[in-house]
């Protein structure tokens, strides 16, 4: 049982670790797309980490239902990460002068020369 | 038997379920709400039967013992007031069907009106014959969210303010209601209206009557009782004319029922009813004021109604059977004679075109009848004798004078000094309406506008309806002796609460 | 096991602290979308770990209802925002 | 029993924000300070029910560690409640503004006239005593 | 009794469908009733002389006193002789009155004859609140009558007037009567005048009563709606306003009489008001021009005389009073009909254009000699008896005095109205006079023959005068009438006031001219005037004040009231309770903190957009409140509810724009506002860990659950037991709310679409129609 | 890179296939591949999350409103990512009707008590044992549930045609200047 | 004949989202028993009858081996990644820098495309911001990218890996060729 706890531990701490920091990325990146990256991805991990660490804590028929938990998270953040993303593009909240390269950008660009 | 006391809210919900998913049929539409309104009126009328022979009726929900389930109760006070209320929604149904037809057609169905009316029916129901403060909210909410759709239904621009300022106020009052509702809970661990009466009393008194008084303003607000009225002269007048009618009829008499049930069977011993006189004094006046400056006939006899809310406030300060009896009356009279009004103002508006006086004329020789359909409700609110007003406003001053305390002299006389300006502001209605040389009336400048169909005829259903209640104050009147002896009986199972709570609670509490 | 779970809901609150401060901090509406999506986040791992502390996970379908509301709420929030201000 | 003083804090910051935000002309902060005050009005009842304890579920918790079922009940009816009025007082602010233009709570016009003539009249005792 | 009464408005109920057909038959019809129960009060009178008097109790509400007892005494008879007698021969006049077929007639019948109803019941009435009930309906019949169709302003006012004034009176006579009956406990008055009790509140209510019967019966300085009546047509001034309505105030203080006679408070006012009254009324009549108005202003002088006998409750006094009750209801109704016929056949009622009248309809001047003589006071008619009774009765100087001095302008005026009306004077153009009508003219005679006749048969008179004055103490030789008591001071006073009247008819011109000089400190009627315009004043000045239309104000007062009213009462008696904690469980502590910063963000925030968001992190911090006190239905209920409300609200803010109005952030913040709402904010909080500190029971309701949920209900989860089966009621009325609420936004939301689709139709109905 | 032309970058995003049912064309601008992929796989199992909320309701958090308010979030969901739905096959009964059925429902369980002698909204429970899966346990109050569980999807429902497609269609008006 | 193959081949093609939505039912009452399951089932059905969704062939092949290749790898990044991310945070903070770069997929299917787009989003530090779905465009933002190229890269390694787990026969071949 130690062995369990004390995964469980690394688990639950490592996740809680995870959301901590990506909740500091989120107050210090520059602008909205970055703050994304911190937002979402830590937390991911970070509600995996803490999902499994609370699993290991409960029995098995109890259990199952975190699974989903993960699915989910798993299935929508990136959706999720995706449309903001577009939406910060497209009402031109990101900070220009922090994107050392913008294909995106350039092409949107040439497409708008090419039609006149 | 008990079931008949889950009916009046059960067949109305029901009702307004199968209305909504039978939306496209305006038949079936006006015959089930026809149906269910019928119903309710000789359901009510069996419970006031059973409650004044053989005692309250109880229903225990789900078959739950109180103080535990919830409870249905019709006492003679609530049976009374529900049967005056269905025969008042009952008449208002006729006239909107009527009114409907002739407007829009006999195919027009309405996904909102029937469904939102019966529903409010509903609430009104439960809100009498509710056991159960919680309860209580809900079906104040009920009938509140239907007036809320009904207020703002083809709201036009110029009435979207009005029913904006109802709907807020309303919902700050409900949300007073959840926070009494709270503080209620905190304090005795019990939501059971019967069972309230007894451990209310355990507190200490200063928290008695900080939990009365608050109590006071959530119905107050309801029952638009001075300052906390100014809501209904703003908002009533621009619902059509029907709506108005059921609002003015019962809304305001729902918070009365409920400041009554509260305060008699909660609060009896926290004396929050001693403020009682002082509001109903104000509320009289500046409600009877106001209506002496309007020119909108619609407002005119709003603020008449927050006058009359006064008399109801006066018999409940003076807290005794007497007292009690007479506010039964009032409440009993004025359901029927305010709607009565409305309704016939909405008649006179679509004759006339026009809720302006100045610009009405000449009525009661281009209409008589509407002159007769007016005259006896305006009378009879004014208290005139032979009419329902006077039998309910005799026992008001008689309680009044029995008191004997200062104040109480000085709120009959001030209940007489209201008579007297409200028979003012009706022969003022008179003259400029009824007397005079007959006006053209005014063009329509909007005719989708259901408030004003300018020049549009009444169909003989709405002057039907109309006749209905008139004379149903008539019979009010007429039979005002045993109408004064159920009140009476009613009035002093309110001062002596052991009835109510020993029908709700029983001998065995766990049973 | 106490320690730990105090620890992790301890981190959690302040990570939640931080949120609401970018939160309030905006400067994009979309900003503060993403915070709220956070704080849910939160709420969810530290429910998460309550239950297990509590030993209780009867009720874990409503982390996945949590989950997903979440979702629904930021991304119809993010669409209106992305609506509103069209780009150039 | 006694609610604690955190939780008496934040009904109390709830409530007054909630009045504050209801003393606005601007619909939809009237609407929000309703939902805030709904969501002090629903705190307060479930805390009326005591403090914090195991959910009310008897295959997880033996009665004495479980909180006040009742006030749950309860709140969770307000919940509803309130949202179902939330919707429709949305829907009305909407309404404003499609048929005005704004979506505020202006005076009443009737009222307004009332005034005028007050001041009317009250200008004219004026000049009558000059 | 209740019969005839009953007969009376019955038939007044039917007869506007006759009315509407054949005025004539419904005149005639109308006139039936009032004959019958006239006939019936004359059949009872040998009975009721002998002591036996019919009584008839109708239970009403008994509870409330509302009883409708009635009675035929001495009393009674005399004012049926003048209500129902003089009512049926008014009627009969009435309809050669009145032109045929059209509206005034139509109006009249039936209204005139559910007037005689009221006051039918009204003089029978036994019972306090059985006299208001028909002393108010007389007093609506008589709005209606003198209004008719209310085309001109001036009917208008005159009506609203009258019904004003004597509507205060009655409501204050009412709360008299409440009064009296609640503290003497009966309204019977019978009762009360075998047993009449005392004290002050009884000293009240008599002064509250006589209010009511000053108003009524004109009395100064209420005396000014009587002249204004006026506009009636004639007919109905001559029964309302000379025979019967206005008669109801002082056959109330005769009524009364024998209840209050003995109080000061009651003998005084009727003294000083009526003796007034009586001079004023004659002062001013003798100077009318208009018939009407002067015979008008000659009632209010009588009712002033009337007033005085019947409140000195002597039974010289009331004996004369009743005399003098039945002369002037007799001789006034015969002057009205007389007016009305001179204004019908020569087009005008001014004296001072009329000539030729006597010699063109001697019959007419002849029978307005026999009322006339009996309104001056000249033997050997019945208006010569009662004064001579009034004389006789009064020792006070003061009073004598009066009465002399009212019967002098009585004389006077008497002169100039029928030497006005009946002689030739030199015209530019003497009036035409068209020819009378029989049918009028015998109405109008036999009022004033009875007069004479009476007069001359003066113990049939006696006999029932004195039956009514019987009640009252009397001296030990009590007074009868008689032409002749032999040479005694009434006769010489008589002669005085005769002679008197002619000086002053001979001087009148002088006399008036002297009153147009005089100051007039008191105009009753610009009083009236000022203080329905005060009224009107204070009613705007209030309302603009009160309802002042801005719905921050409204919910401002709510809140300011629940502070005043509860806020107050908690505030006075808040002990700190002894278990206060500072938090439960560490987890609310950051979950507080958001949700306070949260709430206050929302006050700052600007864009509409981060305030509902904002909002949403308070939503879904109190969820995660609610995980803390293990509440997780509730919790996942309030996550998915603040979910749909941001959603609901990002729907609706697509449109709306994405900044709240500047003109509103600018009002924002203010301090009044911030007082009010933080004072309630922390009421709340207060109220409720003082309430919850309160607390003396465990939650009874909650243990059953918990004990009932799984063998009960079926199911383990207790809040979900309550949800379903403990409480089910409760949730069935909140999803009606839910759809009330969803019914209600669509009928919102779409009212614009089909407003388009209607446009787009009407639109194309036009494009074809062109 | 070479690339096709494309009117504008934000029609870019729109999947080729249809991944959900809707019975009209949508602007590109409005459409992500992303979120109509993910919703056609959240959709259905939200329904089932929310039939099993409904159904566990009696031991667990759940019951019929918040089952009925996680179907609507299914729908919420299905609107965001696929546009409005009043005109398309997904749910053939119109919402009042929905609203209308599901309160009816649920006021025919609280009067059904009645006919079998009881009083309103009183309960029962039925047990089954069946033969392989064992006991199986009925809560009349179920049905009362149900009823919530329908009017609520209903409700939900309904400010989507209205708060959701009515709004829509009324910016689409005021786009092509009509009032 | 035609017809009711087809029409056995639209049911067959529910059959996943069946066993995925029983699976999820399952998962939610944490049972495993026959009656669980055979509700489920019931389940399932009810919600893919009532709420159908246009029946759209993907071929899709689960590979078990492959698949647990992309979890680990997938795991494995967002460990490393979040990481990074964390120390970028805390390194640069508010002078981060960024960059938007196209990659250009070489399979041409929806579904696989918004796979492989929640691969990388998955991870910290990427995320697709932008489909190009006619070019087969994905436009990933990068945090801190170290070039070009390598997020191409990185992209190509999802590609190939979300493929070969459950990718077509066909498409195993397109991306084999390219690579
Ligand atoms: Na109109
Ligand atoms: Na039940």
């Amino acid at each position: 049982m130690i062995v369990l706890d004390v995964f469980s531990a690394i688990c639950l701490i490592g996740g809680a670790l995870s959301c901590l920091f990506g909740a500091i990325g989120l107050l210090t990146f520059p602008d909205v797309t970055a703050r994304l990256q911190a937002a979402t991805k830590p937390q991911t991990l970070g509600l995996l980490l803490i999902l499994v660490g609370t699993a290991v804590q409960l029995n098995f028929s109890l259990a199952t239902g975190l699974i989903l938990v993960g699915l989910f998270q798993m299935l929508t953040a990136p959706v999720l990460a995706q449309l903001i993303g577009r939406a910060a593009y497209r009402t031109d909240s990101i900070k220009r002068d922090t994107l050392i390269i913008d294909e995106l950008g350039e092409r949107i660009e040439a497409e708008r020369h090419r039609s006149g | 038997m008990t079931v008949l006391v889950a009916l009046p809210v059960l067949l109305p919900l029901a009702a307004a379920g199968l209305t909504l998913a039978l939306g496209a049929y305006a038949d079936v539409q006006r015959l089930l709400g026809l149906l269910v309104l019928g119903a309710i009126i000789a359901d009510a009328a069996a419970l006031l039967y059973l409650a004044d022979t053989s005692g309250p009726v109880v229903l225990q929900m789900g078959a739950w013992p109180a103080p535990f389930g919830i409870t249905l109760i019709a006492d003679r006070l609530s049976a009374l007031l529900l049967l005056v209320s269905s025969v008042v929604t009952f008449a208002v149904l006729i006239y909107s069907i009527g009114q409907r037809i002739t407007d829009y057609g006999r195919e027009a169905s309405s996904t909102t009106f029937h469904p939102m009316y019966l529903m409010l029916c509903a609430g009104v129901s439960l809100a009498y014959l509710t056991g159960d403060l919680f309860n209580l909210f809900v079906a104040f909410e009920i009938m509140l969210s239907s007036s809320y759709v009904l207020i703002t239904r083809r709201t036009k621009a110029e009435r979207v303010r009005a029913s904006m300022t109802y709907t807020i106020v309303s919902l700050a009052s409900s949300l007073l209601f959840i926070t009494m509702i709270a503080l209620v809970y905190a304090s005795t661990g019990t939501v059971n209206l019967a069972d309230l009466g007894q451990k209310v009393h355990e507190l200490p008194d200063g928290l008695q009557t900080a939990l009365a008084l608050l109590v006071v303003i959530v119905f107050g607000v309801k029952a638009a009782m001075v300052p906390l009225h100014f809501w209904l002269p703003d908002s009533y007048p621009t619902a059509p004319a029907p709506v108005t009618a059921v609002f003015a009829g019962l809304l305001t008499k729902v918070g009365i029922y409920a400041l009554i049930r509260t305060q008699t069977l909660v609060f009896s011993h926290a004396s929050s009813w001693k403020l009682m006189l002082g509001i109903a004094l104000i509320t009289m006046i500046v409600g009877a004021l106001g209506a002496l400056a309007q020119n909108d006939l619609n407002r005119l006899l709003s603020f008449l109604l927050v006058s009359h809310i006064g008399y109801m406030l006066f018999g409940l300060g003076v807290y005794d059977v007497l007292g009690l009896t007479g506010v039964i009356l009032y409440v009993v009279h004025h359901i029927t004679v305010q709607a009565t009004l409305f309704l016939v103002s909405g008649i006179i508006t679509r004759h006339t075109g026009t809720v302006a006086l100045t610009r009405m004329g000449g009525l009661a020789k281009a209409a008589p009848l509407i002159g007769v359909l007016f005259a006896l409700p305006a009378l009879s609110l004014a208290g005139v004798p032979p009419f329902s007003g006077f039998v309910a406003k005799l026992a008001l001053l008689q309680a009044g004078v029995n008191a004997g305390t200062i104040a109480a002299y000085a709120v009959t006389a001030t209940a007489v000094l209201t008579s007297l300006l409200s028979l003012y502001a009706m022969a003022r209605v008179w003259t400029r309406a009824f007397w005079g040389q007959v006006k053209a009336p005014a063009p329509d400048p909007d005719p989708t506008d259901e408030l004003i169909v300018g020049t549009a005829s009444s169909s003989r259903p709405m002057l039907m309806a109309t006749g209905v209640l008139v004379a149903t104050s008539v019979v009010i009147a007429v039979l005002a002796g045993p109408l004064a002896g159920i009140s009476g009986r009613a009035a002093s199972d309110l001062m002596h609460a052991d009835t109510y709570r020993s029908a709700v609670l029983g001998g065995d509490r766990h049973g | 096991m106490t320690w730990v779970f105090l620890t992790t809901l301890a981190l959690l609150a302040v990570a939640g602290l931080l949120v609401v401060v970018r939160l309030l901090r905006g400067s994009t509406t979309l900003d503060r979308i993403v915070s709220v999506d956070v704080l849910v986040t939160l709420i969810v791992a530290a429910t998460c770990a309550g239950m297990g502390w509590q030993q209780d996970g009867s009720n874990i379908a409503l982390l996945a209802a949590f989950a997903l509301l979440a979702f629904i709420g930021s991304i119809s929030a993010a669409r209106l925002t992305e609506r509103r201000e069209p780009y150039r | 029993m006694t609610i604690n003083l955190t939780l008496a804090v934040v009904v109390a910051v709830l409530y007054s924000v909630g009045f504050y935000l209801l003393m606005q002309r601007s619909l939809m902060r009237v609407l929000l300070g309703i939902v805030i005050l709904g969501h002090g009005s629903n705190l307060l009842l479930q805390t009326a029910g005591g403090p914090p304890g195991r959910a009310p579920m008897l295959t997880s918790a033996s009665p004495e560690q479980m909180t006040d079922p009742l006030p749950q009940a309860m709140a969770l009816t307000a919940i509803v409640i309130t949202f179902a009025l939330t919707t429709f007082l949305l829907a009305l602010a909407y309404r404003s503004w499609t048929l005005l233009g704004h979506d505020e709570v202006r005076d009443d016009v009737e009222d307004r006239r009332i005034q005028r003539l007050e001041r009317r009249q009250v200008e004219e005792e004026e000049e009558e005593a000059a | 009794m209740l019969g005839f009464v009953l007969a009376h408005l019955v038939t007044a109920l039917f007869l506007p469908a006759i009315a509407r057909r054949d005025t004539r038959a419904a005149f005639l019809i109308a006139a039936l009733p009032p004959a019958a129960a006239g006939a019936w009060a004359l059949t009872r009178t040998p009975g009721v002389l002998a002591g036996r008097t019919p009584a008839e109790t109708v239970q009403w509400a008994p509870l409330i006193g509302l009883n409708l007892d009635f009675r035929l005494d001495a009393l009674a008879v005399l004012m049926i002789i003048l209500v129902s007698g003089l009512g049926a021969l008014i009627l009969i006049y009435a309809d050669a009155y009145f032109p045929r077929d059209r509206g005034d007639a139509r109006r009249s019948a039936p209204l005139l004859l559910g007037f005689a109803g009221a006051m039918l019941g009204l003089v029978l009435a036994d019972d306090l609140i059985t006299v208001y009930v028909f002393w108010e309906l007389t007093t609506i019949c008589s709005f209606l009558l003198v209004g008719q169709a209310g085309i001109s302003r001036e009917s208008r006012r005159s009506a609203l007037q009258a019904l004003m004034i004597t509507t205060l009176g009655g409501l204050v006579m009412l709360l008299g009567f409440v009064l009296l009956g609640e503290t003497a406990g009966t309204y019977r008055i019978s009762e009360l005048a075998a047993n009449p009790p005392t004290g002050p509140a009884i000293t009240v209510a008599a002064l509250l009563i006589l209010v009511g019967a000053f108003t009524k019966s004109a009395q100064l300085p209420f005396h000014n709606w009587l002249p204004a009546a006026m506009v009636a047509p004639t007919p109905i001034s001559a029964y309302l306003h000379a025979a019967s309505m206005v008669k109801a105030g002082v056959f109330l203080v005769a009524r009364l009489g024998p209840v209050f006679g003995a109080l000061p408070e009651w003998r005084w006012p009727t003294a000083v008001f009526g003796l007034a009254t009586m001079i004023f009324g004659g002062w001013r009549a003798l100077h009318e021009h208009d018939l009407k108005r002067l015979l008008a202003y000659g009632t209010v002088s009588q009712l002033g005389f009337l007033m005085v006998l019947f409140g000195a409750g002597s039974h010289d006094a009331e004996l004369a009073g009743a005399t003098m009750l039945l002369a002037h209801g007799l001789f006034k109704a015969t002057l009205f009909l007389v007016v009305g016929m001179v204004d019908h056949q020569a087009g005008t009622r001014d004296i001072r254009k009329l000539s030729g009248f006597g010699r063109a309809q001697p019959a007419l001047a002849i029978v307005a000699a026999l009322a006339a003589a009996s309104m001056a006071g000249l033997p050997p008619l019945l208006g010569f008896l009662g004064k001579e009774a009034a004389f006789s009765a009064f020792h006070d100087p003061v009073i004598l005095a009066g009465l002399v001095l009212g019967s002098m302008l009585t004389a006077g005026y008497t002169l100039r109205m029928w030497l006005g009306t009946f002689t030739t004077k030199a015209l530019p153009a003497p009036s035409t006079i068209k020819p009378g009508e029989l049918q009028a003219l015998i109405p109008a005679a036999l009022p004033a023959l009875a007069g004479l006749a009476l007069g001359i048969g003066y113990p049939l008179v006696d006999a029932l005068a004195g039956a009514f004055a019987k009640s009252f103490p009397s001296p030990a030789k009590p007074y009868h009438l008689a032409l002749w008591h032999g040479l005694n001071p009434p006769l010489v006073l008589s002669v005085i006031a005769l002679a008197g009247g002619v000086v002053l008819h001979v001087y009148r011109d002088p006399l008036t001219a002297l009153r147009a000089r005089w100051p007039k400190p008191l105009n009753a009627q610009r009083t009236y005037e000022r203080i329905t315009g005060l009224l009107e004043r204070v009613a705007v000045a209030v309302t603009a004040r009160t309802q002042v239309g801005s719905l921050p104000t409204y919910v401002g007062i709510i809140l300011l009231t629940v502070l005043a009213v509860p806020g107050t009462a908690l505030v006075l008696r808040t002990t700190v309770p002894d278990d206060l904690r500072g938090y439960d469980s560490l987890m609310q502590l950051p979950l507080a903190a958001g949700v306070v910063v949260g709430a206050l963000a929302v006050l700052r925030a600007q864009r509409r957009l981060t305030a509902v968001l904002l909002v949403g992190v308070v939503g879904y911090g109190i969820g995660g409140l609610f995980i803390v006190d293990g509440a997780p239905d509730l919790a996942l209920a309030q996550f998915l509810v603040e979910t749909l409300t941001i959603v609901a609200f990002v729907f609706v803010l697509r449109r709306l724009p994405e900044r709240f109005t500047e003109t509103d952030t600018a009002k924002l913040f203010g301090l009044p506002k911030a007082i009010i709402a933080t004072g309630a904010g922390v009421f709340v909080a207060l109220a409720a860990i003082v309430f919850s500190a309160a607390r003396r029971h465990p939650p009874e309701a909650s243990d059953y659950f918990i004990e009932h949920a799984e063998k009960g209900a079926g199911a383990t989860n207790v809040v979900n037991a309550i949800l379903v089966d403990f409480r089910a009621f409760d949730t069935v009325g909140e999803i009606a709310v839910l759809a009330v609420a969803a019914t209600g936004v669509a009928s919102l939301i779409l009212a614009s679409r089909h407003e388009r689709r209607r446009r787009s139709t009407r639109v194309a109905n036009q494009e074809a129609g062109e | 890179m070479k690339t096709s032309r494309n009117p504008d970058w934000s029609e870019w995003d729109a999947p080729t296939e249809r991944w959900l049912l809707s019975g009209f064309r949508r602007e590109g601008a409005k459409r992500s591949m992303l979120l109509e992929l993910a919703a056609r796989i959240v959709f259905p199992t939200v329904l089932v999350l929310s039939i099993y909320l409904l159904f566990a309701g009696h031991d667990r958090a759940g019951g019929g409103f918040s089952g009925g308010l996680v179907a609507g979030q299914a729908f919420v969901l299905r609107y965001l990512a696929g546009g409005r739905m009043d005109d398309s096959a997904i749910v053939s009964m119109r919402p009042p009707v929905l609203i209308g059925t599901g309160l009816t429902l649920a006021t025919s369980a609280a009067l059904l008590p009645l006919a079998f002698g009881g009083a309103p909204l009183q309960s029962a429970i039925y047990k089954l044992a069946l033969p392989a899966i064992g006991e199986v346990k009925f809560v009349s109050s179920l049905v009362l549930d149900s009823g919530v569980y329908l009017l609520i999807v209903g409700v939900v429902l309904d400010l989507l045609r209205t708060l959701g497609s009515g709004i829509e269609s009324d910016a689409d008006a005021a786009a092509r200047g009509q009032p | 004949m035609a017809k009711r193959l087809t029409r056995g081949k639209r049911l067959l093609r529910r059959v996943p989202l069946m066993i995925w939505l029983t699976l999820v039912w399952v998962l939610l009452w944490g049972t495993f028993d026959l009656g669980t399951l055979l509700f489920g089932l019931v389940v399932a059905a009810l919600v893919s009858l009532l709420f159908p969704l246009p029946p759209i062939r993907t071929g899709m092949v689960v590979r078990p081996l492959p698949l647990l290749r992309l979890i680990g790898y997938l795991g494995w990044d967002l460990v490393v990644s979040t990481m990074r991310v964390t120390w970028q945070a805390l390194r640069f903070g508010p002078n981060a820098t960024a960059g938007i770069v196209g990659a250009r997929l070489r399979i041409d299917s929806d579904h696989l495309t918004a796979l492989v787009a929640s691969a990388i989003s998955l991870a910290p530090g990427q995320f697709v911001l932008q489909i190009d779905r006619a070019n087969r465009i994905c436009y990933v933002y990068a945090l801190c990218l170290d070039g070009e190229e390598s997020v191409r890269r990185e992209v190509a390694r999802l590609e190939h890996f979300v493929v070969s787990a459950v990718g077509s026969a066909a498409e195993r071949e397109l991306v084999r060729e390219a690579g």
